[in-house]
């Protein structure tokens, strides 16, 4: 088939962050995917709660303390996360190295008193379904937690080689930015529903 | 709109600044004023899948990777279909003593999970794989690496299912598998574990392959082509990963509490403990009724895509085709409990259910009668893709229509678990979704092998197969109300089931026959078939402007869209934009409603380590069917193939 | 070429004639509940062929109409495109308004099914079991509860109403030619009432996938005039008649020897176990292994004798029985009436 | 090189597999045993010969579905009577480590057929021979010595100990992991 040129591309830019960028949309598309498998976790729960008139089924209350510090950890990283997100916007490398290492850091303190959230659950696995939802909702956000602060060293080691200093990976600090917002704010509700919902009851 | 706004108002022309501390922007030869063999040459370099093994396991070009797709699923449809016949033959008298229950049970579970899992989303997936950077004027699908990555899973996962088939320990409880039949109590052995994790595996796959589609339709369309000039098949596409995005995640949190009940004691479903069994069948149907039209959805797709070409016309309603899409797909999730209603749930949530069942079908029908008045326009070209679309109405609304019967609650209370619901699912699925492929499969194979099929087989193929499913699955109807239940491995003999249980088996070995046919045609058609040229039925998208096979980068220039049937409107010249690089994989980046020109994204190169990754995940997977400390040790390997992968290799495709 | 799809619908109609007296079919009611859902399947099938014609006929017509093809596909007819429109909203208007008209039909056909059972006075409770049906029937006296199963007396004409929950896995009980079907789940229980018309004898299937033996879990319906039915359960009540015959009482004494007592209850001897049907009264029935044999002395044996091969993977074990002790127990089943 | 891998990996999963998920419920010969093997042991109560079944060890030992069948009986024959949930009472418990009359399943097997002093009855007549090695295997789990591939997981009952395929030993049992 004839062609005839009808634009001329040459002018446009080699990268975009957020919105312009089709991994900023990725992420948003496993976010998606993700925080259904949450609300489906969270739903199951509550489906539970709702058959059993007893529940949570004569279990302790769990220990809110670790659970709220990982909170609290989780709501003050928000900071220099926005902040790592501003330089990275500026693509300016030095400010987002030390931002990395912070995230880097601030991801493994909570990490570490969520070593301690699963006996703090004062419930096994096994010992009933109150206990399996429990730490299934506790396991699913684990796994998150892990796999971000996992992606978030490897990017921090990244940065501080020569492929640093290029848009693409300026964008890639920007949806990591982005992702550690979805697995705060994932945390939020389900910290409510393991710790606070039996207390309502 | 003009193709020449499409770059005015932007300021196109802007220089790339560097900012901050960012390294200056190299770059390469461009495609401007390049020669049409000089262009071949470079992009040929550039986008090539590599030669040898390891090339062809490094490969991410979107269509190699979907052929991968097509034929495993093909060989998936195949294996599947022979369950059927075995369980055909089996059925075919009373009190047969062929296949004894234990086998039976794995028979018709490894049917209904190649099919839905292994064969019916796969292929629908690389159909989209396949044609969806096409018709949307891209070089690559988004992501191309996960693209690949998620064949390798889904491969892996048939393999592992289709493994433990050979060894007798293939899942036997059903393709849904309730608790607590599948459960740690009635399920001994590792025969559920392989149901759960295999589902596992190909949803990832499948979730894998959805966000690529959906990214792709969102920012790598053609320059102009805007939300109201996509094409209906990328539309439904579309939608369908938006469901599969939607839905998949619940069938993955049931597997896995199913595996965390039978693996390490947790008591989800144990009612004893304060789980519910009913809860399994909640969350399976909040996934499994959407997966009906994860199915079907792409299915239209293409039957709006094959009636225009024959119809010789744009297709009736577009908006119309468009919105119904959307609403099957927002509405897909509002009725799973009518899978349920034999439960004893309560009346009234149950008839809200019967009333959204009966909602569903009103888009449903719009899509039918658009199809209907597009046909209306003059004597539509009778070829084969054709006759499989007037196949899949003729079918399809008698799915529908029974379907209609199933959502009233009463009447299902009958029919429920009987050969008639057998029957209502195989005419939605085969006609509402195997027809249209097949449809599909004349259609679009010539444009991956470049020969056409034989017209005359194709006929022969199509009347085969049309009378062999109607006469295998319209007397299920019957014996269903007669009262034969499904899953049975026999029936005695004073029930009267026996003459039409062997009628129905002469009808299942003729559809089978048709299928030898339709493979032989393939074959034939793809080794000695006429050659095809760029536009076989004159058809309107994008797909077609290129030439069959299409070359590695798709497309020497990226088409400018200016019409929704781009081809027909543009005959004498296609408007394409110029100014890429040639040297690297670069494709454009445009802006999700009105597709503006915005980024020269690079693609992903080649590269092994998605082989390795899926190598990795399948082996934890495989493992924690055995213990849960797999995915302590699994976390290892998968961390460092994932790091290979993503880790930049200094090629221009990493760096900028 | 398209005579042979008539040939096939033809041949399909034929077995529908044939096929409406099935004695497990749901278009043959012998109760009100089956006869308001027969009706409903029929009026429903009439609607749907009714509609399915009319697409068959609007996809047939371009076929038939001796128009030429369109020659370029970018011209499109303004008044078509505006009759088409029209003719797909009417189309889209009658589909709504017949989805509405469906949905309200099954509504009350559900209320109608509800108000069957309001008054009944017969409350059995069928317990799942892989692959059998415990049967129970709920009296307020202890004395008067019966247990049986497999096989279920009901007084005819008169609702019943049926409490239906597991012990294992998930069945479901379902009498086409008397009503609907409904779940038997572990941790629920869930309530059908159903009538019988006039006596007879209707069979029913375990109708969701529950195992191995699936196939084979099937129980009889006996419907009975009121005074038959109360004599059934007076003589049902009572314990286990004593052997007669030598054999006889040399089958009553094997069978507290042997491995049947493990499993098996026999009202009135020490054999109590509560795992596997009540073989109280086994030769009443019509029946053996849930709905798998009819009741003989043939049968009888060879069920002992080789269950495995009968119903293969059901949970009734081979007995390391020689030929003179297998007569002896199948004499003493025998005469349990 | 992809196929030998799929060669191997087959074969690997064969090995696992083929012990693990026979379903076999008919006895090899419907009326009567085969030969005998020597007996193995030579502590008999009342002095009666036992008449000796097949050693069916292998078949029965390290396969899943004989395992819940034996898990299965254990309740339904009321052997929970004595043993308790494998804890003990009357009878001695049998998820530790003590064998009063050895671990090995022919051992078990012989004390649930022929009854042992002090009170196990003999269940020679009462369980098929079959039963009984099931039995015999599911016992042997409840002292976490099948292997946790095969052991039967948890019923969909209230939790009385850990699920056999999860008891690592005999000193945490009783308690959740």
């Amino acid at each position: 088939m004839k062609q005839r040129p009808a634009a001329d591309l040459s002018g446009l830019p080699t990268y975009g962050v957020g919105p312009r960028s089709p991994t900023w949309w990725g992420t948003l598309g496993f976010m998606a995917l993700e925080g259904t498998g949450f609300a489906i976790a969270a739903g199951a729960y509550l489906y539970l709660a709702q058959s059993w008139p007893q529940w949570p089924l004569g279990a302790p209350r769990p220990n809110h303390w670790p659970g709220t510090i990982v909170t609290l950890l989780l709501i003050v990283s928000l900071v220099p996360n926005h902040m790592l997100n501003r330089y990275a916007e500026q693509c300016a490398i030095m400010p987002v190295r030390i931002g990395l290492v912070v995230m880097s850091l601030l991801g493994i303190a909570p990490l570490v008193v969520r070593w301690f959230e699963f006996p703090a659950l004062n419930i096994y696995w096994d010992t009933n379904a109150y206990g399996s939802m429990l730490w299934v909702l506790l396991g699913l956000h684990t796994t998150h937690l892990i796999t971000d602060v996992g992606d978030t060293i490897v990017l921090t080691v990244l940065m501080f080689t020569r492929h640093g200093n290029s848009g693409r990976r300026f964008g890639d600090v920007g949806d990591n930015v982005f992702y550690w917002d979805f697995v705060v704010a994932t945390w939020i509700p389900i910290y409510l529903l393991i710790y606070w919902t039996p207390r309502l009851g | 709109m003009s193709s020449s706004d499409l770059t005015s108002e932007r300021g196109l022309a802007r220089q790339a600044t560097p900012k901050g501390d960012l390294a200056p922007e190299r770059d390469g030869p461009r495609d401007t004023g390049l020669d049409d063999a000089t262009l071949h040459r470079w992009l040929e370099r550039t986008w090539r899948t590599k030669p040898g093994i390891i090339g062809a396991l490094s490969s991410v070009d979107h269509k190699v990777v979907a052929r991968r797709y097509l034929v495993t699923a093909f060989v998936f449809l195949c294996l599947g279909g022979l369950n059927a016949v075995a369980m055909r033959i089996q059925l075919s008298g009373p009190q047969r003593g062929l296949i004894g229950p234990d086998l039976y049970n794995q028979l018709f579970t490894m049917h209904g999970v190649t099919m839905m899992f292994l064969f019916a989303v796969p292929i629908v997936q690389a159909t989209g794989i396949y044609l969806v950077p096409l018709m949307v004027g891209t070089r690559n699908i988004a992501f191309p690496r996960l693209n690949a990555f998620s064949y390798w899973i889904y491969v892996s996962g048939g393999i592992f299912a289709w493994a433990s088939f050979a060894l007798s320990m293939a899942p036997d409880v059903g393709w849904f598998a309730y608790v607590p039949l599948s459960g740690p109590e009635f399920g001994p052995g590792k025969r559920a574990d392989v149901w759960a994790q295999m589902i596992t595996y190909t949803e990832v796959s499948s979730l894998a392959v959805a966000v690529a589609t959906i990214v792709t339709v969102f920012k790598q369309r053609a320059p102009g082509m805007s939300l109201d000039k996509i094409p209906l098949y990328v539309w439904a596409m579309l939608v369908t990963s938006f469901v599969v995005v939607f839905a998949m995640p619940a069938v993955m949190i049931t597997s896995t509490f199913l595996i965390l009940d039978r693996l390490v004691g947790t008591h989800i479903f144990n009612p004893a403990e304060g789980g519910d069994a009913l809860l399994f069948q909640h969350l399976f149907w909040f996934f499994g009724h959407p997966e009906v039209y994860i199915i079907f959805l792409p299915a239209t797709g293409m039957v709006s895509s094959i009636i225009p070409a024959f119809a010789r016309r744009p297709v009736f309603g577009h908006l119309g085709l468009v919105l119904s899409l959307i609403a099957v797909g927002f509405l897909s999730f509002g009725l799973w409990v009518h899978h349920m209603f034999a439960t004893g749930l309560p009346k009234l949530g149950a008839s809200f259910f019967t009333a959204s069942s009966m909602m569903i079908a009103i888009p449903n029908g719009l899509q039918i009668f658009c199809w209907l008045a597009t046909m209306w326009d003059g004597r539509p070209v009778i070829r084969t893709p054709l006759l499989f679309v007037f196949g899949f109405v003729f079918t399809f609304v008698i799915g529908g229509l029974t379907g209609v019967m199933v959502a009233s609650v009463p009447l299902d209370l009958q029919v429920h678990d009987t050969y008639f619901v057998v029957a209502h699912f195989h005419y939605v699925l085969i006609g509402g979704s195997v027809f249209p492929l097949l449809g599909a499969a004349y259609f679009w194979l010539p444009k991956l092998t470049g020969r056409m099929m034989s017209e005359r087989l194709g006929r022969w193929h199509f009347w085969m197969a049309f009378i062999g499913f109607n006469a295998a699955f319209f007397p299920m109807h019957l014996v269903g109300l007669w009262g034969m239940p499904r899953r049975v491995y026999t029936y005695p003999a004073e029930l009267g089931w026996g003459n039409i249980n062997l009628f129905i088996t002469a009808g299942a070995a003729v559809f089978f026959l048709s299928f030898v046919l339709f493979t032989f045609n393939m074959l034939h058609g793809a080794l000695r078939g006429a050659p095809a040229g760029n536009n076989p039925w004159d058809a309107g998208t994008l797909e077609w402007a290129t030439t069959s096979p299409p070359p590695s980068y798709n497309f020497a220039r990226i088409p400018v869209v200016t019409h929704a049937e781009p081809l027909w409107a543009e005959r004498e010249a296609l408007p394409v934009a110029t100014g890429l690089r040639v040297d690297a994989r670069e494709l454009v980046i445009s802006t999700v409603a009105e597709a503006r020109p915005d980024i020269r994204e690079k693609s992903a190169t080649p590269s092994i380590w998605p082989l390795f990754a899926a190598i990795a995940v399948g082996a934890t997977f495989l493992y924690s069917i055995f213990t849960p400390w797999a995915v302590v040790w699994g976390a290892l390997p998968i961390a460092i193939t994932l790091i290979g992968w993503f880790w930049p290799k200094g090629d221009p495709e990493d760096e900028e | 070429m398209r005579r042979p799809v008539f040939a096939a619908f033809g041949t399909a109609c034929v077995l529908l004639l044939q096929g409406c007296a099935g004695w497990q079919s749901a278009l043959d009611p012998k109760g009100p509940a089956a006869s308001e859902l027969a009706w409903l399947i029929w009026f429903f099938t009439g609607l749907c062929a009714l509609i399915w014609l009319l697409v068959m006929i609007a996809l047939a017509a371009p076929l038939a109409m001796r128009s030429r093809t369109r020659s370029d596909p970018l011209v499109l007819d303004p008044g078509a495109e505006h009759r088409k429109a029209r003719a797909v909203w009417t189309a889209l208007g009658a589909t709504t308004v017949i989805l509405i008209g469906l949905t309200l039909l099954s509504f009350f056909a559900n209320r109608t099914l509800a108000a069957i059972g309001s008054d009944a006075e017969l409350t059995i409770r069928v317990t799942g079991h892989q692959w059998w049906w415990e049967v129970r029937y709920e009296d307020a006296q202890p004395s008067r509860i019966l247990t049986t199963a497999n096989e279920i007396h009901i007084p005819a004409g008169e609702p019943v109403r049926f409490i239906v929950t597991s012990t294992d896995v998930i069945h479901s009980f379902w009498v086409p030619t008397l009503a609907g079907k409904l779940d038997l789940i572990p941790g629920h229980e869930n309530v059908l009432d159903l009538k019988a018309d006039k006596p007879g004898v209707y069979r029913g299937q375990c109708a969701e996938f529950c195992g191995q033996q699936h196939a084979n879990m099937s129980t009889l319906i006996v419907a009975e005039p009121r005074p038959v039915f109360d004599a059934w359960l007076n003589d049902q009540l009572r314990s286990a008649v004593a052997p007669v015959s030598a054999e006889a009482s040399a089958g009553a004494a094997l069978f507290l020897d042997r491995a049947c007592v493990m499993c098996h209850k026999i009202g009135g001897t020490v054999a109590g176990g509560t795992v596997a049907p009540d073989l109280t009264h086994i030769a009443s029935r019509q029946t053996l292994a849930a709905g798998t044999l009819t009741m003989s002395r043939g049968n009888l044996a060879a069920w002992i004798a080789d269950p495995q091969g009968i119903k293969p993977g059901a949970h009734m074990p081979v007995v390391d029985l020689n030929g003179d002790e297998l007569n002896a127990i199948v004499a003493y089943l025998e005469g349990l009436k | 090189m992809k196929r030998g891998l799929v060669v191997l990996l087959s074969a690997t999963l064969a090995l696992v597999a083929c012990q693990r998920e026979e379903r076999d419920t008919r006895p090899q010969s419907a009326l009567g045993s085969g030969e005998q093997p020597a007996p193995v042991t030579t502590l008999e109560p009342g002095g009666a010969r036992p008449s000796l079944s097949d050693n069916k060890a292998a078949a029965f030992e390290a396969n899943a579905f004989h395992l819940s069948e034996g898990k299965r009986l254990f309740s339904w024959f009321n052997c929970t009577g004595c043993h308790a949930n494998g804890g003990g009472g009357m009878g001695p418990a049998l998820m530790d480590q003590k064998w009063i009359y050895g671990s090995s399943i022919e051992s078990i097997h012989a004390t649930i057929r022929d009854g042992r002093p002090n009170g196990m009855p003999t269940f020679r007549d009462k369980v098929p021979d079959d039963q009984i090695w099931e039995l015999a295997a599911f016992v042997r789990s409840l002292g976490g010595n099948a292997p946790s591939s095969a052991a039967p997981s948890r019923n969909d009952d209230m939790m009385v100990h850990p699920s056999e395929n999860r008891l690592p030993d005999a000193a945490t049992l009783g308690k959740s992991p």
